[in-house]
């Protein structure tokens, strides 16, 4: 019972090879929940305060505090909403799942109790856990809008999109559901977290329009230290996100460790490589980007490499996405305003394609942990990666799409222009950032 | 009396200071200030986005003195805040009506 | 030996439920070694960095530095106290102990070794755990008389607070004591660390006076983003705290985890919720705030409790302790400077009345774990409660006000007027916060 | 195979009663792996966000992001060339290891696999958990050299020395190289990390010079609440990398946690009093500097030393720590500008020395976990310590000048007299820390 | 010579820096400052302690000019300041007797 | 018409708002500015490099007024900021020629 037989599912069609015995760990492992009960700490710190600091240092001090505010206050609802029906729209309850979404058996956690086990974890941690990731996602798209949106109707956005977007896709990566059953390889979120939040992103960017003075006015971070501090902590954060997706304490998770940390260290010295040849000069935010696709586009792989794909993973990423960047805001003058959809999309979108590449075994000191499901060859896992990046993409595209003009329709997605002059610190929140004298 | 007001580089404003307490100037006010001028500000570059900083960074002191002291305090200022590089900024003289020394009430060149 | 059959005699008479099999753990659990070990360094974290972030964005810039170094000084005295004789005031060192304070055989930790047990962990590593509750819980008064107290007095006032309030009501609560014997319900803290820290707050903003210029004079947060970056610290280091305070790896850990997180968000949404409503904007120092009292509250409940309840608990703690915290400022015109009280003590005194309900196993959805001890009913465990309440505030608020008045005339407890306006930084530690040209 | 055996010797040689079965521990401890993933994050955690922002708050504005892009480069920088051949340097890949370097089998962790093990822990999560050791030390350096040195210059010394210092010194002592095997104590670092990383500091002071305007101009900390924040992160990060190092979760880390804790708390306190006494007021840099030299000292101790010992380590740790700072910058007027030697080297050489001493088991309270490798007295012991002591600062001292020499001749280590003067933040990398309004 | 120190909105900084240069006025000096006037300011809430913040950001520019160009200047600045709404800002002209060029030493209108 | 600059202290402020406020003055400028006087400054020491801060921190107030208006505010302003103490700082009087309201282009006095 408890959900427990859908993870299954999920752990027999994209990771099998991790959990060898897992048919018979009816038993708590105190050792895997000592790490769990850790790593949902760690993905928690990613958002707050990661994340937040992250976003929040990258925008004009008058919006300080909108982007902190959105950030937790995302970190409360989406928490609330994903323990009221979200979980169970993912995870659902029974054995048997359908491949689209979970069942409502566990609106509020109904069916787990203290000694319920999912694997050989208890299941509420399982559902913590991934709850920390429920909040992390949403949170991720703020950057899009960030400087512009009205707080209301950010909320809104942001609840009915978990419902109706992250939760599905969830449910057919990780709950059981039909890419699942393709062998589609993610192993802590390249679909699920990173593709779905940066094409919400792009369309919310899209939809909203750009900041007032975009690209004109200097629109400088106000707090780089403080976006340095937020990266520092992403990083540490990810080994929970992406070493506790093993969900135990083993060679896998100390894999997962291993390649994400390479692939960060990769990606941002592959960005600041770009920067020095092509400005002349690298930069302290270059190289904290670089380490966000590092480590978004080694996520869904993190599960599947060995160390040497790691680094080939990192400096595809950090100067694909350089370059993305550059061509979002320079060319097509799209005010993704903290570079959402070019870092965590494009990185989401590559990872998952090249785990179906370093996947294989065969690839000498590249090889990694092998393929997903009934997959037999590099051709056929990049097949089904395909369809899961298109599939993932064109859903939330769509979703997010018709959702933004709901809620602009109901509410009004942006401030006036003068609030947003004046800086939605005030104007929305009635504080402001600094008072130092 | 008049006062003096000097835009100066930030690293100079010891040099300066200690210029003008040598003459036996005891007060003076400082702000921080953002200067435009002949010296070129520099380029910030934030994930592609480039902007160019034409305002530098600048001390602007402001020093009220008797008259016979303008001259005097003027040249002090001018060559202990010079560089003889471009930015080395600029002295302003205005008259001054009154002072008022808020403590005592003094009035005039006994409230400087 | 070693402080373990206290301990027992805790876990016994609090959580027997928990531990089925704790009579025979004598052999050390390294999963539980692991949690406890994370465990330990979140509730570190909680207080340097987290609460002195957290309270110091909250002051002036000119007295931010005071804060940080009262946490700081605190967190090394508090250690060095409970090493020396603290930790066997509360806990002891035999294995029968006495119901007012544990005996003096552990005086510098003397009866453990690297090799003695408490439960399945090492004697030393609870012993280390506990001292991270004895840092926080002085830590937290400070919020009570920031920007105006002597730092020597500080001192004095904390170290004698700590071995005359905390250690022995830790004792009365987890050493085993006369609240341990009843039954008495507190998990993490409720009583021990939030009801007593509160009411020592509120004696000391009552007998060291109001701030000059309270409440006319404007004394904003100096630095709203640290005092959020605090706050997402908080939350992450209260896993360990909660999560911690079953001492092992195992679904009531990870219970106590899930219902933590949940309480803080439904804390914070209220909180929230109540702004808006009556103030037409919410606020990000709103929604930390109930942050904390969601957390604060169900401190005390989260061992005994399942995340509906949690839900309830939170929902309650942001609603009251909004309501509290105008009544205390704008009635009562009490200068508790960092509203410890309303937050902390309100919070304390409602999340151990609420356990009384919500341990009950028959409600349903908001059914909870257990009673505690021999108590057979909602009605006889609230009953428990409040005596365990009534007996810790009023001992707290009179021992609290005691030592203040001896440490005034000894040391006296507040800077001058003039000081007060030039601010503690300069005058008392002679640096400044920033330096930002 | 698998850099396993090597392990072992150290083990063995260093802190063999630490682990008396070992020898037959070929199956992977899921506990032992859950704490050293946790001790990793905590290790890392360490330097990005927190030595970064220790040091950083202390230098001037202009400079901030400076430090801050160095400590992070190295992060990434430090742990790809580690990856590489730093790793395989120090600790190879075959049974036998000779005395001075490893082999090179271990090139791109070339003989690992996901299954592999070292002790009972993954083969790659030993590894990762040293890459975060191998990362922070280089870092340690920056705060020497920091606000003049070229960022070009700095990645190149850095990067010879992580290969020519770090690497050796870390094989003769953890390697199984000849330190280990004469039984020189060092758990955690005081040699391999403090001393190499001091001394290293200290050179690079003299051969770049002081700073423009050094001592004469206040060059005042810009931000002491940056420098606050990153101490209490150093602190909770340092029970990651102490009690880490016994590479399991039993009483062995439990007492390197608490030892560590209880040092730290003591040389804060002891800087703190000396302040008190000698200036007049006590300061927040004070005590967190005191901190620092509390940890740097129990370092290479931890293992080895119980908590009334380490209350005595931590006590003359700040205490001499204290004065060697004053004698270094008044009197001998050399500008290691933030101080890394005289807390970090006189630290790591005062605590190298003094586990000599409190590791002995017949000191009552203060006794210790026992000798090093054959090593049967305090006397042979200290001796053994101070040749280990006197071998890596020399062989530190003589590389590091050579590689500052050669990094002179080939880039330049210095920045221009007007870009000092205008601050390295915009002159190196286009950048401002803070853009408040 | 006169000085023209003129109190406008932050964000219309680069509209009045553009018009000045396009009069080829080449120098300017600007400084962060509060303003109080009919514009009303903001309140705060913490915790339910309500501050009313009187005074609303401004930037405040100063240009030195000669005579002949303070008309043209004034009301360039006060074209491009303008938003037609309150708090716009104001514009004050005083005498400047001597200006310096720290630099060269020049003086007086060479200096500008 | 008269510019009036008063420096006084910060925690004054409040004070000396009310008291314009009250004479019906209804606009002026704040800056935060950094003084040097008779006043002590204080002493700064971190890990044993000590450095005397000279500079204290002060508030600038500019008010624009009619001439028949200079002598009662100065004395508003003086008898709000007084404490008596060393420090309380200065207020100083100069000319000024024009005034112009940015967004209605009103010049004079119809200007403050
Ligand atoms: N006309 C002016 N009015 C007011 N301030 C000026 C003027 N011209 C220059 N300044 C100030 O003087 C500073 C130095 O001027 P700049 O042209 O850069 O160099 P220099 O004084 O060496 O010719 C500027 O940054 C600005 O603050
Ligand atoms: N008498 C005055 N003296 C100095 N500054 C003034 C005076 N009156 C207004 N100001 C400045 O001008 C700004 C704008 O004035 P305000 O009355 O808000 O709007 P407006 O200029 O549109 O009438 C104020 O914020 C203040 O900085
Ligand atoms: N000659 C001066 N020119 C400009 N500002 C002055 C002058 N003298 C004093 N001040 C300002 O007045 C403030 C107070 O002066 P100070 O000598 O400390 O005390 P007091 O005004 O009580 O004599 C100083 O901090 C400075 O800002």
């Amino acid at each position: 019972m408890l959900g427990l037989s859908n993870l299954r599912r999920v752990l027999l069609a994209v990771s099998f090879f991790l959990f060898p015995s897992f048919g018979v760990a009816d038993e708590l492992s105190g050792a895997n929940t000592a790490w769990i009960l850790t790593a949902t700490a760690l993905v928690l710190f990613m958002t707050i305060p990661g994340l937040s600091l992250f976003y929040a240092g990258l925008v004009r001090s008058k919006n300080v505090l909108s982007v902190l505010m959105q950030c937790f206050t995302l970190t409360c609802l989406m928490s609330i909403l994903w323990f009221v029906v979200g979980y169970t729209i993912a995870f659902g309850s029974a054995e048997e799942q359908g491949p689209f979404i979970g069942d409502f058996g566990n609106v509020l956690f109904a069916a787990m109790g203290v000694d319920s086990l999912n694997g050989d974890i208890p299941a509420v941690l399982f559902a913590a856990f991934q709850m920390t990731f429920a909040v992390i996602t949403p949170a991720l798209i703020v950057g899009a809008f960030a400087e512009r949106m009205k707080f209301s109707a950010m909320l809104l956005f942001s609840s009915a999109w978990l419902l109706l977007v992250y939760s599905p896709v969830c449910h057919w990566v990780w709950g059981g559901g039909w890419l699942a059953e393709m062998g589609f390889l993610d192993f802590a979120g390249g679909s699920v977290v990173h593709i779905t939040a940066a094409v919400a992103a792009l369309v919310a960017a899209l939809v909203i329009g750009n900041r007032r003075g975009f690209p004109g006015t200097p629109m400088m971070p106000h707090n780089m230290t403080m976006t340095v501090t937020g990266a520092g902590m992403l990083w540490v954060g990810w080994f929970g996100f992406n070493a506790g997706s093993a969900l135990a304490a083993n060679g896998s998770a100390a894999m997962a460790l291993l390649v994400t940390h390479i692939s960060a260290a990769a990606g941002s010295l592959a960005w600041m490589a770009c920067e020095w040849i092509r400005h002349g000069k690298p930069s302290v935010l270059g190289i904290v980007t670089g380490m966000v696709a590092g480590l978004g586009t080694i996520t869904p792989a993190s599960g599947s490499v060995g160390p040497a794909a790691a680094l080939v993973i990192g400096l595809c990423a950090g100067t694909i996405c350089f370059f993305a960047t550059l061509f979002l805001k320079q060319r097509l003058k799209i005010d993704d305003s903290l570079d959402v959809f070019p870092v965590h999309g494009v990185g989401g979108i590559l990872g998952t394609l090249l785990v179906g590449v370093f996947c294989a075994t065969d690839l000498g000191v590249f090889s990694g942990l092998g393929f997903g499901g009934d997959n037999g060859s590099i051709g056929a896992q990049v097949q089904v990666q395909l369809i899961g990046i298109v599939a993932t993409f064109s859903y939330t595209a769509v979703v997010s799409w018709l959702l933004l003009k709901l809620v602009d329709k109901v509410l009004g997605l942006r401030v006036s222009e003068d609030q947003e002059t004046e800086g939605l610190d005030i104007v929305l929140h009635e504080e402001r950032g600094y008072d130092i004298r | 009396m008049k006062m003096i007001t000097a835009i100066i580089k930030p690293f100079k404003l010891d040099d300066v200071r200690e210029a003008l307490t040598d003459l036996g100037i005891t007060g003076m006010t400082l702000e921080e200030v953002k200067g435009f001028g002949r010296q070129k500000g520099h380029t910030e570059l934030y994930r592609g986005a480039e902007y160019v900083i034409d305002f530098v960074p600048k001390f602007k002191l402001q020093v009220a003195v008797n008259n016979n002291l303008v001259d005097v305090v003027c040249e002090a200022i001018a060559k202990a805040a010079n560089t003889t590089k471009i930015g080395d900024g600029k002295i302003f003289v205005s008259e001054l009506e009154q002072v008022i020394r808020i403590r005592t009430g003094e009035q005039g060149e006994a409230a400087l």
